[in-house]
């Protein structure tokens, strides 16, 4: 089956900031990703958890992008200036995309 | 006139409060009692929802006069003033940062609905009513104290991170948030539909508003407490009990306005409640945004780990006793 | 008889369509106000227990007759044969595909089951009862519409993707919709419990109904709203137009239907109701399986953000006012 | 003195049976009707706090004598002691492992909160009233049993895997279980506030309780028939027929426990209800971290689709008889 | 420790195509997978939420499944049928898979 | 942008292990780590599927954890204990993440 090489980009941010990186996204010309929902996790800024926590409602969220890796540029700028003073953690790594006759005519 | 200690007791062991409590022991014990975050955002949008229609119910019932727009600028100037209190006891007491202190003022101007909620259903159980409309009077008190704090911010020395200011975005989340808009909202549907509207609703929004209440104060107790078990570290000693005097300062200030107003017990309880009580919900998503660098263990953990449970079982008493006093009432 | 206007004036400026608007308002105006997904299904749980139980408790205190089998067929016909209408509507007015055209007629032979429920609440409010077994007919009313649009698919020329066809899983699937499994078992219950079983359960399923009605339309005008928001530039002026005007060919085709039969006022109004509404649950997920390649932001804006409001806000008092008037009635 | 047979009747076409069969039928149609997860733990949040609450003021109105003590000290040795004669006749029946067989035993001591619940509202149905604390006797009866099960593991030939063992944390998780705090929490509440308290939610906990029971029910008969559609090949004939047999041996045991303590006819029942019925929320959890060889699709396919509907439809009025009968009563 | 090489396979797909990949997965003698939640996202056909939104109850999910290079083909193939005309997207990386007492007892 | 090299450990284990298996984390040193739910899924011991199943309430969990490279062993002895007997499974992947003003200054 045919595929393609792209970059998958895994951000993963305080939901607060979920509807400015999306526009962000939007605007650099990002059109797909999807949004999964984080229970709870641990970083510099301390623990938390989602159900029954003092933060509930302050969660986080991850935002996954699958981009072509000339696109990768233009997203990591758009989505800096949201990330840059916020909580979260940005991975990025290399994938294959299988190519459906819907993707391929695009 | 009844004495603070018995309104206090009363209080303390009335089927909400203790369910608050049940809540912070069981948070305190490390138990895994936790209430779904959907049951409990389903339980706010019913009490807001109902607090919001009855509050409108009466308006519809008993006519609006100047008395409202009074409260209601009142109710923002409160809100507006009162974080520049609370950052100059801040910056004076403790060694909390610029940003820190502005962000926690910014709680103390805005208000806990929830609180207010209680409330109200102490007034209820003191025979007493307060005006309709001081559900709207709630709803206005959100914003102005984050434009305040973040102009005690702006006027600072220069930051490197971060914005402080409301762009459109922000200023229309704060605006329109879920809870200002179903409180409005519903305080709008039992103005026009009145007695009629209420009676078709009673059995939903009416009988059974304890019980639920019970229910999510269990579910603030679970949060209150897990928050003040794993953050309470955080909290210097002056900036602990800036939770709990923060409170008197804000009520006072609420009676005061109410006082001049001249409003009824039950309403002088409730701006006294509204000044004397912080946002956790509504300010803390605003700073994240416009302050991040402000830390949520400071603020978060005092708003709703000291302030909220001092008010809900001590607060509100208290709130009442000295309303009667001053109006020489009930 | 009442006139028209003062029935769709009180429908107007009840609670339950209140909320509504409210729910509307919200989203338009880009409020975060959202009811979690949860609470909304299982506040559609209740509604459907509620209304089902409520049907069959009727059935038992009535009993059975002709009609039921008579009003049964007819939902069958109606389900069936409307979609060929509102296909050649489509096909004619509009300039959607075969396959877009099919799916949306899909939609208008089965039925909204949250309309329902609101006309049942407004026939209530205007004093009338309706046949208990009304319920069921709208459970049998879901699927025969699918099956005609899928074979008007199928009769046009040969397309390469999808399948247009119901496999034995979509079959069950369709027929076994958790909506239709509640609604008809709850009507299975109430019908055997009767008189007593409702007893047992009226402080639940009959006092804080229209309440638990108020929460959940708000979240269907918060989905309505913001669905018509984002997607209303999908609509063609023809297409936009079809969403007010099929609910009215259907609703005639349910009069006619009703008028045959011999129902009662209430339930005169209900088929015409059932006829008039769209499906915005249960179909759109059958067409994604069966005609992935028709469009959901045509069907479902058409569908919710159209047809669902009409059908609620002027639809249900204009078909009270008709039925009334055609059965020279109360 | 009513027959068995009039009671299992009674009992086998009330609302809150036939949702609970409507669960189970909806399940084995492979219906995709579902409870979302958030909403069925809201229902269970409500029914332990009503169950306690109501049990706790109960108590505060009837007083505290030595029956209480006796009657947590029956409870405590009933569920510590029935794993073992569950294990022997396990092990001598069937063909299960001894860890196997072990963590079947440690359900079978524990209890179902819900099937005692499902109890106290046949039994008011009945025109009986049981002593109010037994749902304190409820709440000890979760833990004991599943030390008795790791005893028995530890006994055994060493294994390599797992722990088998008790260590703080799991202690606290099963000590302070969510259900546990839950429910000694409200009950406590009950006894302090008491009648003034049951006033002010009796609309909330006492009107709406056997509706949402019927919506509990209708999860928990989704739930038990999935459980037991798709995993009843792996309990071989015997181990099926046990989890028939071991709710009579358990209901004995409670039945002479409570005849030596002189409960009276609803408290007997009650107590033969939780001798007779099996975890399947608290000790699973516990089985997986102590015991993670012990198979699920074996213990919890027992416990919820055996055990569970058995005396939910047949056990719960077999076990009203008996007591009716032993107390020579009403 | 030990592990061996293997493929991720993540598919986000629309829910109500969930039962079918799934049975087409076992089918194909892909006996391990995970379903993870999906909150929104967007793509090709636009924009969608799942709270409070038109095209709730018609999300999507993630199905995700870890399997060894050779049965990649395989699933491919067995999926492909499912996700062909409908929306989403597949995506494949590669990992190293712990081997745990119960993996390597398999 | 800059970026540094690491390590996301994806580990999909019990409910029930959870916090046991964060506190090992914990104890190892991995201070950073996400929660994410899980809504069903099959494998050895069969299916299951939260919704509306026998074994809600007893459903699994994601934990991702991103480390740097040197981390891992110590994060796979961490949890070897806890997911041994337990049911689950563990992958491991390349990544790269970004650098924000924030995580550089860590
Ligand atoms: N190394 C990591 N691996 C996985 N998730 C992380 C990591 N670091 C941070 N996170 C997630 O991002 C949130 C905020 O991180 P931080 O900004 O470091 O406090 C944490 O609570 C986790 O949910
Ligand atoms: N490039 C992408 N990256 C991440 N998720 C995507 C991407 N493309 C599509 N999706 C997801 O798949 C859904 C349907 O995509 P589409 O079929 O392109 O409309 C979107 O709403 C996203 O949730
Ligand atoms: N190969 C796999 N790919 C994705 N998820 C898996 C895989 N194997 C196991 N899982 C997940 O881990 C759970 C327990 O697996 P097991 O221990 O094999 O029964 C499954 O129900 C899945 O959710
Ligand atoms: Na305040
Ligand atoms: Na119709
Ligand atoms: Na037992």
């Amino acid at each position: 089956m045919e595929t393609y090489s792209a970059k998958r980009v895994a951000i993963i941010i305080e939901q607060v900031m979920q509807s400015r990186l999306l526009d962000a996204l939007d605007s650099a010309g990002v059109k797909g990703y999807s949004v999964l929902p984080v229970l709870g996790g641990s970083g510099r800024s301390g623990q938390w958890l989602r159900d029954g926590q003092v933060t509930r409602g302050t969660g986080m969220v991850q935002v996954i992008c699958v981009v072509r890796p000339e696109q990768l540029e233009a997203l990591q700028d758009a989505a800096f200036a949201h990330i840059e003073h916020h909580m979260g953690i940005v991975t990025i790594s290399d994938v294959e995309v299988l190519r459906s006759a819907r993707t391929s005519s695009n | 006139m009844e004495s603070i200690f018995s309104l206090a007791v009363t209080n303390l062991i009335s089927p909400v409060i203790l369910s608050f409590v049940l809540g912070v022991v069981a948070a305190a014990a490390r138990s895994d009692l936790t209430v779904p975050e959907a049951v409990a955002k389903g339980m706010s949008i019913y009490l807001l929802f109902a607090i919001g229609f009855k509050g409108g119910v009466a308006v519809a019932n008993n006519g609006v006069d100047a008395q409202l727009v009074l409260t209601l600028l009142a109710g923002i100037l409160l809100s507006a003033l009162l974080p520049f209190i609370a950052f100059a006891v801040l910056r004076t007491v403790s060694s909390l940062t610029r940003v820190d202190a502005a962000a926690v003022a910014a709680h103390y101007g805005s208000i806990s609905i929830v609180t207010f909620v209680a409330a109200t259903s102490v007034i209820d159980a003191a025979g007493l009513a307060a005006e309709g409309f001081m559900v709207a009077v709630a709803a206005t008190m959100e914003a102005p104290a984050i434009l305040s704090a973040l102009w005690l911010v702006s006027v600072g020395p220069k930051r490197s991170p971060g914005e402080a200011r409301v762009d459109p975005m922000l200023a229309r989340e704060i605006l329109l948030n879920g809870s200002i808009v179903l409180l409005l909202g519903s305080f709008l549907i039992g103005a026009i539909t009145g007695a009629d509207g209420l009676a078709k609703i009673e059995s939903f929004i009416v009988s059974p508003f304890q019980g639920v209440l019970c229910l999510f104060l269990l579910d603030m107790g679970l949060v209150a407490g897990r928050g003040l078990t794993e953050s309470r570290g955080n909290l210097s000693g002056p900036v602990f009990l800036f939770g709990a005097l923060m409170p008197l300062i804000g009520a006072s200030a609420g009676a005061a306005a109410g006082l001049l107003i001249g409003l009824s017990t039950g309403g002088m309880t409730l701006l006294m409640v509204l000044a004397a009580s912080s946002s956790y919900i509504a300010v803390p998503a605003a700073m994240r945004v416009a302050l991040p660098e402000a830390r949520p263990s400071i603020y978060l953990t005092l708003s709703l780990g000291v302030t909220f449970p001092f008010n809900l079982t001590l607060g509100i008493p208290l709130y009442l006793a000295v309303a009667m006093a001053l109006s020489g009432g009930a």
